[in-house]
């Protein structure tokens, strides 16, 4: 596979992670992963519901997505380590977006209550995959627990406003040592993009494609987005300049005769 | 006996295991796709069969769902 | 064709126009232009080297491209005018991209120079698709002369600077009865995305992918980005939020157990 | 005069000029000046009104503000130099703030007719202070034409959206033989502070103190807005960094005993 | 005193905070200091240095400047507990401006430990002014146990680059119970307005007076420019538009002769 | 007779000058402030005292309003 | 003789035609790709086979190159 | 006596107080803007006088500078 996205060993071809959340229907949610493309999908916890139809899992399955389970909904470290427990008895898997909640305005992340469920689920043999802000900082001492990746906020879940400060992301692109994805924030096609091209790994949005007014469309825009700001990056582009640059020389200009030049001007 | 389910009282038979609960509740014990925690304490699900419930327990029954 | 970009009743399936300048040599033209999957590429009418070998028709032809002649490098109408009528003699195409510079640091256009050349060749029978700095009352001039398009830029040729307004973009695109065509200062992937996200119906860059490290690669780069802003567009993207909005439910979290839970607080 | 701003030979210890359109009343606009500081307000010229009580040129010579009549509501070079003609008359003066609008949605300048109305102002003597977009090459024929200074907008008129592209406005400045003043957009007072930072002369706004909630308090804020400005261009300010740079240094912390340290970590 | 800036009970008639890191000396310092109005400024705690002449403390006396003792340089709550005691004991305040630094590439504060100084100086007395991150959710944290302000960072110490995500900041004001004070990124006087108007009670900045070209100037336009942004804040700014909204009404517009009219154009 | 004066009719002596006019409009002719321009000629001030009006000339008496 | 192609004195034939002198300079001057000027104005290739020069003429052969 | 004072060994009296040393670094110990702690303890300033320093103490004396 031609530059694959490598995360704890496992290998995909899409960069582009998918939240499950916000669509109006398993059918509409099936219509655009298979657009996107995903390989990887984010699930919750919750109760079940004996009287629903269809299943995400299911879903999931038919479309070639591995389901990633989330903690979605947690404040503390107890609760996030106990529904990633539970995740793990229920999908067999021992991967986990890990997210624990400050603020339910901002849904921020608590930065110490994250820290201590991190290292509890790395210690029980977790593959971690933390939900964090935009703080250089605390991506480091996720990454030093022996989380798998890191995954910033671009700007509040949801909320649609890209990236806001790209500054940061960079910065923890730079320090990083395991695979920074861009959680959070994504509102259309070119925040999927810039994320790429400032040096994530890859990109996970829900909200931007279930509830776009066609999630389809947007999957498969975003598809696209992702592919086209992992190649930007690795093409090395031009810099910026004040200025112009001219890209058509001027030898070779054709000359208008004299004459006729000077009696026209 | 009465047992609490994800917050609501339900009865079910004395002798009710969480195997048997899980297969009440539509979703076959033997598969993947639920998880099972007692008063905040999960349960493998290779215990099922052989957990029988007590009235009063608070049971947590728990499953993949949109979300994230 | 499935939403086809339309220019004075041609059709393209590619929104993206390739500038030719800028590539170390035609052969790697030639690669990126393949990559990119452009259908229209700029050429600059130049005295003819007869030691040159190669021809840049020639690459346009085996890749596909349909040649679009530029009046690069005139600061007056009349030059403007003349190199137009030229390249019509020569390439045997009315189609014409119409530059009219004003100052060689910033190669903006200069407004009423270029507007004089739009009238002549307009009433000459060309079809002008004019360059144009990013004033929207200058953007309706051009289009009330006759312009089969108006071509704004993001950021001065070659500066690789993106949008620098993307307010004056989509007042233009608000404003436009002709495809609004963002030419100049595309740097990276996003920016193309943006544009087309804004509303442009097609992106014309040149030296983002000529200059790039690796044309080649920065050709498909853009082919996805323009894809990606245009089905963004047309896919009708989530609103911006100041907060965020939850795209997981909270219905049907887990409860641990009172006791328990008191206990480990 | 320490540092005063010159323009056509005239002295002023204000660099704010304040338009004095949209006042609640003459009362309301008398205190806001007085607030600012301004020595130089722009007036429009109007049929006069018989019934009207008050008079705006009585109120700025009580607060000692220089009138500068414009050509605002003017669409043609024609119109606008006739009303010049009508102000110079009237008010004595051969100042004017010249507006040749192109748009009555944006109220942006009309390129072409806007050179044309300089042109003919500066040859019958005035002083010819042209409202402006924010083009490179507009701005520098102007000063060909001979007018005393520049005066691009940040925004559209009564926007508020401050300088929505310092790059040109930045461009102008380093262009420029003649005084830059940043006329139209200013939302807030650290609007009016930034278009100093980048380099002009002066500042011009209207809406942004006669329409605030507190016109007189607004004023004195832009007041001290325009002075900060000044003050931080002149004084040279340090470069921007990706990175921290320390400005406390680590020589001579305190250390703490080692067996302290050790016990208590 | 008119809206004066009120902190744990204390009133300051200055809303700028001054850092004294990074001048020449002290003489160019006390010079800024005056220059600047500001009425508290942060002190480093080092090894004294007998061979010294001149005395920071001495400065800030003259100048009539409370001191504000910082724990620069300490990355654990352990070395900045003890720093602050030191502090106290021999400046005799409880005031404490808390930093706690998780990078020395960022500067960037370490949010747990920064949380655990944060308690144990609140318990132990103090009033503690913390250094955050523009976290939201630990700017709350950080008012729950009981500091007398929170002091989130712009952009990174030393680096000039403002204010990277109004928004956080913006939201960190809209949630906060005590005053939000901006520490950290200032880089020039248009950064210190812009603070003030996103509802920030005070403006924390070291390298951006004492590094400047000349100090003393920036000094004084700093001293502008918080007071240009308080001032502009509390008066109620326009609102932000899209397109222009004339400030001169078209009403009583001359009308050239018809006859006349018709002939020129 | 009629004039119209900034668009509308207005009666004024036979033999009123600008000056007249202006004086009627509440303003001092001899002072700065106004200009006038008779079919979009502008008349210096200094001629007003001397300049008569004719039936049914268009008239625009122009002075400083808050604006711009 | 001598006429100025593109900028450079270049010796022709002295009844060479347009067509002569686009031949000279490599180019097929029945196919498309390139415009000639004389003294500014354009002369089509229709007329370049009959179409004489003359000693001195500035001549401008102009065809597609890289740019844009 | 040597102790080690802000890192580096230093000779005082056997009998000094922390007040001694103190005003031998050229402070005075009755004035604020120093501070001291020995082992990492603090001793306040009403105790210098009476609190005597043993030979090899680690004493850190600490005040205000320019920074932040």
């Amino acid at each position: 596979m031609d530059d694959p996205f490598v995360i704890a060993g496992a290998e995909f071809r899409s960069r582009l992670v998918l939240g499950t959340g916000g669509a109006a229907s398993l059918q509409a949610l099936e219509r655009a992963l298979e657009a996107s493309g995903a390989e990887l999908a984010t699930v919750a916890m919750r109760r079940i519901d004996p009287s629903a139809t269809g299943s995400i899992l299911d879903v999931l399955e038919r479309v070639g997505c591995r389901p990633l389970p989330n903690t979605a909904g947690c404040y503390t470290a107890r609760d996030a380590v106990l529904t990633a427990r539970l995740a793990r008895e229920a999908l067999e898997t021992d991967w986990v977006k890990l997210e624990v909640i400050g603020d339910d305005r901002t849904l921020f992340p608590d930065a110490a209550e994250l820290l201590d469920a991190a290292e509890q689920l790395v210690d029980d043999g977790f593959t971690v995959l933390p939900y964090t802000n935009d703080d250089p900082v605390l991506a480091r001492r996720l990454e030093s627990t022996g989380c798998a990746a890191v995954m910033p906020l671009g700007s509040p879940i949801g909320s649609g406003s890209g990236i806001r400060n790209p500054y940061n992301l960079r910065i923890i692109v730079e320090q990083a040592g395991v695979p920074v994805i861009l959680d959070a924030g994504i509102g259309t096609a070119s925040d999927a993009t810039l994320a790429m091209e400032l040096g994530c790994e890859a990109v996970l949005l829900a909200s931007a494609v279930t509830r776009a007014q066609d999630p389809e469309m947007m999957g498969r825009a975003m598809r696209h987005a992702v592919e086209a700001g992992r190649l930007a990056r690795r093409a090395g582009r031009i810099p910026r300049r004040l200025y112009a640059e001219a890209s058509s020389g001027s030898d070779g200009l054709a000359e208008p005769a004299p004459a006729a030049s000077e009696a026209d001007r | 006996m009465i047992v609490v389910v994800n917050g609501a009282q339900r009865e079910i038979a004395d002798d009710a295991t969480i195997a048997d609960l899980v297969a009440d509740l539509g979703r076959d014990p033997r598969l993947p796709g639920v998880a099972v925690a007692v008063h905040g304490e999960i349960v493998p699900r290779g215990e099922w069969q052989v957990t029988p419930l007590d009235a009063g327990q608070r049971v947590e029954v728990i499953g993949a769902a949109q979300g994230g």
